[in-house]
């Protein structure tokens, strides 16, 4: 059994163990344990691509945890979260070393906080039992509520208490919808149990997968964040510190759109079919409406928060197209958008550093002050764009001609294609959008004239920040140049995961009882024995 | 009349109890001073702050030490006692009077538990209030005999014993601050509604005994199909019901809990939300969920109670969740929130009727993760708030930037609180999720859980302040010295040993949900 | 039919030069990053003429040179394959050379315009990232990498032109570019994206075989084929600055004037026209829809841009639209069918134009950065070779014989004029004549363009390279010849530009000629026809043909007479004349035709405005205020009453622990009637039975009234129920509406069926046979 | 005559009307007093008014619980009185008065 999984989410909780061993006062030795963990955990997670087979699940560990109650410690990795999962743990050394100078007040009480958030993130990406998903989705939740509230900017108050107040929104509907489906699948099989395949395999009638749906689509769509559930994700964005930013955009957002494809759409295909429409729409209305909005803003975090807005709306609405091509382009996307975003934030706090301000009428003409600093915006600004070549293009270019051709997949909905040309359409307005307001940024802040003579001295990057920048800057070339190296690993994934959903789809809503994928009678035996779990032959007498 | 020597096996833990409470008494008796050390003083001159005498420890210091020893060995003893208990059925004692089983032994376990908790966190309380008393260990070894007597009850007599027992124990001790207007005023409210309620209690006893003809639960059990209509039996049961959501602070018989626990000295407070609170849920399981109506005998579609409870469940979580909102004391809104938590246990109560037995475990882990809880977390707030002044300094804005001032507490309190409010990985959050697991089992309570979930939401909000203004919020400018934590390792390994026990029995639920789910 | 050949090198080499040079550049001297430059792209330059050379000698007609970036493919995606493909045909052989050859050649120029520049190097690493990107346009095998070279030039272009960027104005009209660009790639898009959806591929190489699928119909009546064409176009139209995308391109001449010559004016901007040329197959379905739009637009934007080009006086500006002028010669060669005619004058403009750029970018130099035409004059006899390579091209863009567009623009007009375009069966006579009109309607704009060209182009010579001198002293004292590196390149371009076009001489002027000599001089028909793209459209008859040359020589002939009455020896009285008495429409032109005030006003302004809008109204007040303002809102004014009726008062306490009693008695009894008139009803023949209370237990502790044929009288009455239930043996057949009641009699409460929905929330009825 | 036959009538009912009316004399007197004391005694009346009920429904069963309960709730409405007092002479040490109407402090 390989260990891999556990070790690299455990990791950074043996990491928060140092960081309580050491005095409070080794500001230093803490960020080095903080570097030091989080690299680790990224070198022992690149151990995971050996052998690597995307379509199945990769490095299983399912350990006891309450077994009674079908809770297992179990996680596993496939191509869906394969990248997402690196991504995590190599944008974590990245954000820790980008904080050297920004974070310099409780210090270690900084990196437990970051560390925690790994865990969780790592966690959450890599269950497959729903409580423990649900667990490390939650425990996600406060070390991003502190790293917010404490290190935040003036309104940190409002902003962390309205990002956990959201969030925990959905996901307190989400846990109820959860136990409902784990007693639902108690009925189906006679056994309780929590784990991913047990719940994928659950069939519920179309009312109970509507209303269960409902509560897993809010929890997730309020972390996309979907139009018009976004509101809280511009105020987290700019009162959290650029680290908090980081993560957030990068990794946190994501579970969002992660979450609708692992467990949402698989779950409830009945429910899919009818709300994907309405998902869609709302998808490009906050494409467009976020960048809108983004155009509007003079703050330039507010203007990359709504700048998210608009890019996750394209994840979402390349997850409920429900073909292979927009659901890779929604995968895809959802990396790039966090290399993109996340180097703009990272950018954003360079400057935010130097001046103590993100209003964009502050600056302009920075270029000559800081060209290696503009040269690192400019190539973020332009992934953000969806320039080809750079990280944002595949998966836009997928969404885009995912929705446009969603026609050409018989996924048996019909609903689900019936607006395809127009949202591919909206959608590629988008683009234009996009590159309006991101080279309305990039022009105020780094083009024309330098006149504010505060901006007169600033200092190019430093040593350090171009040593955070680089990774993300050839992750953004190496993204936009070679998709080859992530898709070969999603698309398997996502065909297979599409392929399950239209098996499920075809099986039916249960009409009354629920039953287990596969067995078409649903009803445990009356001796209170099991049904059969699904795929399993039936026993044949010998 | 016969009496059975292994009964006096069978309730030793009552026994046990009793003439420990007796000891302790004894034993502060011949104490050889009164207090020692001074009490707060009215005004703190100013310029002699840095040399105000603290409070130091009076020749009362070995009474806590001394309870906690005895009150493990009677928990060991409640450990020993399930070996005893052979087969499903409980083991009656005193003429069918008392039960000995699982359940009791559970709920009774938790009231120690939380108790021994109380006393770690409580004397350097006492003692910086200048309160140390030696009855404060006598009384709640009294209270908690009062408490197991509940818990064991099989007679009607002995749940108005119990009851009794407990609460004129918990009386005092409310009141026990005697130099605080605000104790005085609030064992006051709760002596007044308490023996009012007293009053519907027996009122309600001696008319089920009236149309039943019996005070034994499980002959009402048995005969209550027949009597359940008449409105005699009814309307002494609705009296009794009542007389216990008075005790568990349920809404609308809530309205003395905060000022009670806003009022009572912190580690009276914490004990009351949390032993008293567990004996009469176990009060209620007893009467209603057994005595009444199980799913199978469906009693309570003559006696209606569930709706009742339903809807009370509704208003407890809600009106609590609602009036914690704003508050700006700390310990009030502790004290409203478990107004709100009664409500979640109610929904347990429910359950229990509604789907069956399987409610039971839910219900005690429940009962077990918040006694833990609550009580760590009155422990710190015992802990942090005090003023030199007297006092304590209890508002949000006297909690500002209490994670800077005093890291280990508030990271205490922040796990407490998270706990509350059902933040995994603690024991809050499994309880939560058990009991709404349950209670989902049945279409009919899923309205009960969403209005749970909504009103975790609301209480997430509060609790989070409490930690925001811990954590994000300097300190208030002003030229008050700020409050000064108490320092005491008893104090401190107690609220540990919460703190500890919350996450643990948050990351590994199993064992205990196990022991309430087989705690018939 | 294809072989391997290392193409991947053509592209790679300048973005390796792109890459040192914007990487070390500031740390090299000036000397080395000319050298890096110039020699990345001269060696793509030789690279690619030998893989012509190979494709030319050792390849069939359709063959092509065949390569990957990459082994594996480029994107995945379910059955998506799109790789990483670059192929050399015939088609893309003459866009590489014209593409490495002029950028060279405007490389050696830049080395020389450029040596004052502090940013040399990004200068030049921009450069060579625009002719990377340029080659990976022109050799993409498939719409996608297409896009990818396309979407680099964008940049590029849009870096280049904000070169500058210390002035709000360059880096505004780099930002406009690139935007004005991206909404044409947003059709660009669409295009691939339908094009993939209709067909499963997007290579040009597999697409051939596949377009009748794109006959059929799509949508508001047209085929598939159109939408894709009209969709494409969209993109060309940004890219190519055609109506109504042009805005951008007059605005790119913020851009260092060799940026002008090689990106706006020789190879980006006529990307648009390579495109359309290479998915010639989309755009020749009929009914020729497509290629009508795309005639027509070309020839509004020549003539519109020609008229515009009159009257402006900035050096770089007359050549933008002049630029975009010729781009529509160009479109409406490639949309009437005349492919091989607009190619060929896309190359033959790619000479002169660069050759014209080049040449202002020489007297920009020399009169230290002024482009006011009206502040010039005289200036040939200051610089001889500037001046007469500059007559050169002014000769080809007019379309004077022997000169290159000569050749090219008479092939376009009359390509338009033989052109033939099919609409759909049903076209009422009407719309027949017009159709058959509209080949001559193209003609004759485009011949009144060529007039304006030829007067504008005119102008512009004799304002700036005769008469006297209108600047200022300290300017004439510096007036100069460029440099040889500048020099240079004029002299080549203007051979160019003088003999490019013999290559393409139409197949009536060389009848008679030596076998030998009409290979060369049908060269490129040859070598497009019929490997790439279809013949051109002949006019019928020599006669015609010689007409149509004649008259477009006479044309040009007689603008230049114009520009030269007018202006030769500088402004004359003349010129003033006609300025003042056409003064609305001077000022029309002048202004451009007002379209970048009505863009402002339509789309920017709004734009902006709705913007705002939704983030100060939609996204504060509404989105933002219904979500998290209203509900916690509503949540803490709750918080606060529930907190106010705690007023302290103790005996306040004990009166709700008794309200608190009363209300439990009364919800603890009020619900059992609502229960016990839920049920279940079973039918056996006529009789009905009714089971009445929640669940297996029946309430006996009720009584119930039932009225079984709903006639408003109970039929039973305080009746308690049995352990069967209910029962009724209906005598007719019939639906029946069933009343009960349920009465507690213990607690005086009651409830009936009528107001309490039974069991299944229907209402209780029953049909009986 | 009358007087004495009613006299001998006089059975359950009639003890469980009294004890109904002193329970409700107790509450209101707890509801309507303002003075500590008295409501005190007014919560001792609801005790003896449900002993009163306790003791005639064990009477008229023939039924001893009934009876041990009442000596019980004897015991504890003895202790409670205790308690109850000295509550009230704590209240009485800090406020100088047994005003119910001035328990205000904890509030809200």
């Amino acid at each position: 059994m390989s260990m891999i999984l556990p070790v690299i989410t455990l990791l950074p909780l043996l990491g928060v163990l140092l960081c309580l061993v050491v005095p409070r006062e080794e500001a230093a030795l803490h960020r080095g344990i903080g570097i030091g963990v989080t690299l680790t955990a990224f070198l022992v997670s690149l151990l995971v691509l050996s052998g690597f087979d995307p379509a199945t699940m990769n490095h299983v560990v399912k350990w006891a945890w309450a077994p009674s109650l079908g809770i297992h410690f179990h996680l596993g990795i496939d191509g869906i979260s394969l990248w997402l999962v690196l991504l995590t743990t190599f944008l974590m050394p990245v954000v820790l070393l980008s904080t050297v100078n920004a974070i310099t007040e409780k210090v270690r009480e900084f990196i437990i906080a970051v560390l925690v958030l790994e865990t969780g993130m790592l966690g959450a990406f890599l269950a497959l039992d729903l409580f423990v998903f649900y667990v490390f989705w939650e425990v996600m939740l406060i070390p991003m509520y502190f790293i917010i509230g404490i290190w935040g900017g003036e309104r940190r108050l409002y902003a962390a208490i309205k990002f956990v107040l959201y969030t925990m929104v959905g996901s307190l509907l989400m846990l109820i919808a959860l136990l409902y489906m784990y007693i639902k699948a108690h009925q189906a099989t006679g056994q309780w149990s929590f784990a991913y395949d047990t719940m994928r395999n659950l069939i519920l009638t179309p009312q109970e997968q509507l209303l269960c749906f409902v509560a897993f689509a809010l929890a997730f769509c309020i972390k996309v964040p979907l139009f018009p559930l976004h509101t809280w994700l511009p105020d987290a964005h700019v009162e959290a510190p650029t680290a908090g930013s980081v993560i957030l955009a990068s990794v946190l957002l994501k579970f969002g759109s992660y979450g609708l494809l692992r467990y949402a759409i698989p779950f409830f295909p009945s429910a899919v079919a009818e709300c994907a429409p309405y998902m869609q729409w709302l998808a490009v209305i906050g494409v467009v409406y976020g960048s809108l909005v983004a155009f509007a803003q003079p703050d330039i975090k507010k203007l990359i928060a709504y700048s998210s807005v608009a890019h996750m709306g394209f994840v979402v609405l390349g997850l409920f197209m429900l073909n292979p091509r927009s659901v890779n382009g929604a995968m895809y996307q959802m990396l790039a958008h966090g290399i993109s975003t996340g180097g703009l934030f990272l950018s954003v706090g360079v400057i935010y550093e130097r001046r103590h301000t993100r209003r964009l009428d502050e600056f302009g003409g920075l270029w000559q002050r800081m060209p290696y600093f503009a040269a690192t915006l400019l190539i973020f600004t332009m992934a953000s764009v969806g320039l080809p070549g750079l990280s944002g293009f595949v998966g836009e270019f997928l969404v885009i001609l995912g929705t446009f051709s969603a026609t050409r997949d018989a996924i048996g909905i019909p609903a689900v294609v019936e607006h395809a040309k127009l949202l591919g359409a909206i959608c590629a307005l988008g683009v234009v959008l996009g590159a309006v307001y991101m080279l309305w940024l990039f022009q105020r802040a780094m083009l024309g004239p330098l006149t504010n003579p505060l901006n007169k001295k600033l200092p190019d990057l430093t040593l350090r920040e171009g040593l955070v920048m680089l990774p993300m800057l050839l992750m953004a070339f190496w993204l936009g140049i070679y998709p080859s190296t992530f898709l070969s690993d999603i698309d398997p994934a996502v065909v297979k995961t599409l392929a399950a959903f239209k098996e499920k789809n075809a099986a039916g809503p249960a009409t009354d009882a629920p039953r287990m994928l596969g067995s078409t009678d649903a009803k445990p035996a009356a001796d209170g024995k099991p049904a059969l779990p699904a795929g399993h032959p039936a026993p044949t007498a010998k | 009349m016969t009496f059975d020597v292994a009964d006096l096996q069978n309730s030793a833990p009552l026994l046990l109890l009793t003439v420990a409470g007796l000891v302790l008494m004894l034993l502060d008796a011949f104490s050889r001073s009164k207090l020692v050390g001074a009490p707060y003083q009215k005004k703190m001159p100013a310029e002699t702050s840095e040399a105000y005498p603290l409070p130091v420890a009076g020749s009362r210091g070995y009474l806590m030490p001394v309870t906690v020893l005895l009150l493990l060995g009677i928990l060991a003893v409640v450990a020993w006692l399930p070996g005893q208990i052979h087969g499903d059925h409980g083991v009656f004692m005193y003429r069918d009077m008392l039960v000995l089983d699982r359940f009791g032994l559970l709920v009774s376990g938790i009231c120690i538990v939380g108790a021994i908790l109380g006393v770690m966190t409580a004397p350097a309380f006492l003692r910086a209030h200048g309160l140390e008393m030696g009855e404060y260990y006598a009384l709640v070894m009294f209270s908690l005999a009062g408490m197991v007597i509940l818990v064991m009850a099989a007679d009607l007599v002995t749940v108005f014993l119990g009851v009794e027992i407990m609460s004129l124990g918990v009386y005092v001790l409310a009141g026990m601050w005697r130099k605080s207007q605000r104790s005085a005023e609030a064992a006051m409210k709760y002596f007044l509604v308490g023996a009012f309620v007293s009053g519907l209690l027996l009122y309600g006893i001696a008319l089920v005994y009236g149309s039943v003809g019996t005070t034994l639960l499980s002959e009402i059990r048995s005969r209550a199909p027949v009597f359940a209509s008449r409105p005699l039996f009814y309307i002494g049961w609705m009296l009794i019901f009542v007389s216990f959501l008075f005790k568990v602070a349920a809404v609308p018989f809530h309205m003395w809990a905060p000022d009670t626990y806003d009022g009572a000295p912190t580690p009276v407070s914490g004990f009351m939300m949390t032993g008293v609170k567990a004996a009469a849920f176990a009060g209620l399981y007893r009467l209603f969920a057994v005595t009444l109506g199980d799913s199978q005998n469906a009693l309570q579609a003559y006696t209606g109670w569930v709706h009742a409870a339903y809807g009370i469940a509704i208003l407890t979580m809600t009106l609590g969740n609602l009036a914690a909102l704003h508050q700006e004391s700390i310990k009030r809104m502790l004290a409203y929130s478990s107004i709100a938590h009664a409500g979640y246990l109610l929904i347990g109560l429910i359950a229990m009727a509604v789907v069956g037995d399987s409610a039971r475990g839910p219900l005690l882990f429940y009962l077990a993760a918040y006694t833990v809880t609550v009580v760590g977390a009155m422990g710190v707030v015992g802990w942090l708030s005090r003023d030199l002044r007297g006092g304590e300094r209890l508002t949000l804005d006297d909690w500002a930037g209490m994670g800077q001032r005093h890291p280990a507490g508030a990271l205490a309190m922040t796990i407490f609180l998270l706990s509350l409010g059902g933040f995994p990985p603690t024991a809050g959050f499994f309880g939560k999720f058990y009991l709404f697991r349950v209670a989902l089992e049945k279409p009919s309570l899923l309205p009960l859980v969403l209005i749970g979930i909504a009103n975790s939401l609301i209480s997430v909000y509060y609790y989070l302040r409490v930690i925001t203004a811990m954590y994000f919020r300097a300190p208030a400018p002003s030229s008050e010295p700020a409050s000064e934590p108490l320092s005491s390792t008893a104090l401190s390994v107690g609220v540990l040993i919460a703190a500890l026990l919350v996450l643990g029995l948050g990351l590994m639920p199993e064992w205990l949900a196990n022991l309430c789910a087989a705690a018939n | 039919m294809t072989q391997n050949y290392p193409l991947y090198l053509i592209a790679l080499l300048p973005f390796l030069g792109a890459a040192l040079n914007l990487l070390f550049g500031r740390r090299l001297g000036n000397g080395i990053v000319s050298l890096i430059a110039c020699g990345a792209v001269a060696g793509a330059a030789l690279v690619a003429t030998k893989a012509v050379w190979i494709l030319g000698h050792d390849l069939p007609t359709k063959g092509m040179l065949v390569d990957q970036f990459f082994e594996k493919d480029w994107i995945t995606a379910g059955d998506l394959h799109v790789a990483a493909g670059l192929m050399l045909d015939r088609l893309s052989a003459v866009m590489v050379l014209i593409v490495t050859w002029i950028a060279l050649l405007i490389h050696i120029y830049a080395t020389g315009y450029m040596e004052h520049e502090p940013d040399y190097a990004r200068f030049f690493g921009y450069l060579n990232l625009f002719t990377g990107s340029m080659l990976i346009l022109v050799l993409g095998d498939s719409l996608p990498v297409t896009f990818v070279g396309w979407e680099g030039v964008g940049l590029c272009s849009y870096l280049l032109i904000g070169f500058w960027y210390q002035e709000d104005k360059n880096a505004t009209a780099g930002r406009k570019a690139f935007i004005v660009n991206r909404v044409g790639d947003f059709g660009f898009l669409l295009g691939i994206c339908l094009l993939w959806t209709l067909l499963g591929t997007v290579k040009y190489a597999e697409m051939g075989s596949l377009l009748n699928e794109l006959r059929r119909p799509f949508w508001m009546g047209w085929p598939a084929g159109y939408w894709v064409a009209v969709f494409l176009f969209i993109g060309c139209m940004g890219k190519s600055a055609q109506i109504p995308l042009y805005v951008w391109l007059p605005d790119a001449m913020a851009g260092p004037t060799p940026v002008s010559a090689l990106i706006h004016a020789a190879t980006m901007v006529t990307a648009g026209v390579y495109v359309v040329a290479r998915t010639h197959g989309i755009f020749d379905i009929t009914p020729s829809a497509a290629q009508m739009l795309v005639s027509g637009i070309g020839a509004i934007t020549a003539l519109m841009a020609a008229t515009i080009g009159i009257v402006q006086r900035d050096f770089k500006k007359v050549l933008a639209y002049s630029t975009v002028s010729q781009l529509g010669f160009m479109f409406v060669g490639v949309g009437s069918g005349a492919y091989v005619a607009g190619i060929m004058h896309l190359m033959t403009h790619a000479f002169f134009k660069a050759g014209l750029f080049l040449g202002a970018g020489s007297v920009m130099h020399a009169m230290g950065g002024e482009g006011d035409i009206t502040k010039m004059g005289g200036l040939g006899k200051h610089m001889p070779i500037t001046r007469w390579t500059f007559f050169v091209y002014c000769l080809a863009i007019a379309g004077i014989f022997p000169f290159a567009g000569f050749f090219s623009k008479d092939a376009i007009l009359a390509g338009a004029f033989a052109s033939k375009f099919v609409m759909a069966d049903t076209a009422n006579p009407t719309q027949q004549m017009l159709i058959n009109l509209y080949p001559k309607f193209l003609w004759g704009t485009l011949t009144l363009a060529a007039f304006c060209t030829a007067f504008y182009m005119w102008r512009l010579y004799f304002m700036v390279f005769t008469g006297t001198f209108r600047g200022t002293h300290e300017q004439e004292h510096h007036l100069h010849e460029s440099p040889p590196e500048m020099t240079l390149p004029l002299v080549v371009l203007a051979v160019g530009a003088v003999l490019s076009g013999l290559i393409g001489v139409p197949a009536v002027m060389s009848h008679g000629l030596p076998e030998s000599v009409q290979h060369f001089t049908g060269f490129f028909e040859h070598w497009l026809v019929p490997a790439i793209v279809p013949a051109s459209p002949e006019p019928h008859g020599h006669a015609l043909e010689w007409g149509l040359m004649a008259g477009a020589t006479i044309i040009s002939i007689a603008g230049i007479g114009l520009a030269a009455s007018l202006y030769r020896g500088g402004i004359s009285k003349a010129a003033e004349n006609v300025k003042n008495s056409l003064q609305p429409v001077y000022a029309l032109l002048w202004n451009k035709y007002f379209v970048d005030e009505l863009y402002d006003l339509v789309l920017v302004r709004p734009l902006k405005m709705l913007a705002r809008v939704l983030w100060r109204v939609a996204d504060a007040v509404i989105v933002d205020g219904g979500l998290t303002k209203v509900g916690p809102a509503l949540v803490g004014w709750f918080g606060t009453r529930t907190r106010r009726l705690q007023n302290g008062d103790v005996q306040r306490y004990l009166i709700a622990v008794v309200l608190g009693a009363a209300a439990v008695l009364f919800l603890s009894t009020f619900w059992l009637p609502y229960r016990g008139v839920q049920g279940s009803i079973t039918k056996e023949g006529r009789r009905v039975n009714l089971v009445l209370g929640e669940g297996k237990v029946p309430n006996n502790r009720l009584v119930y009234r039932i009225d079984w044929d709903g006639d408003g009288k109970f039929d039973e009455e305080n009746v308690r129920h049995a352990e069967k239930g209910f029962f009724h043996d209906y005598q007719n057949a019939g639906t029946f509406r069933i009343v009960v009641e349920a009465h507690d009699p213990d607690w005086h409460v009651g409830k009936s069926s009528a107001d309490w929905i039974l069991g299944a929330r229907k209402p209780l009825s029953v049909t009986v046979e | 005559m009358d007087f004495l036959t009613a006299l001998m009538t006089i059975g359950l009912n009639h003890f469980l009307v009294l004890g109904l009316v002193i329970f409700g004399i107790g509450i209101m007197g707890v509801f309507l007093r303002r003075n500590a004391l008295i409501t005190l005694m007014s919560i001792e009346l609801m005790l003896n008014a449900g002993n009163l009920t306790l003791l005639s429904f064990a009477r008229a069963q023939h039924d001893m619980r009934g009876q041990a309960l009442a000596f019980l709730v004897i015991a504890v409405a003895a202790a409670e009185a205790a308690i109850g007092l000295a509550i009230v002479v704590g209240l009485f040490r800090n406020r100088k008065s047994t005003d119910l109407d001035e328990l205000n402090l904890l509030r809200f």
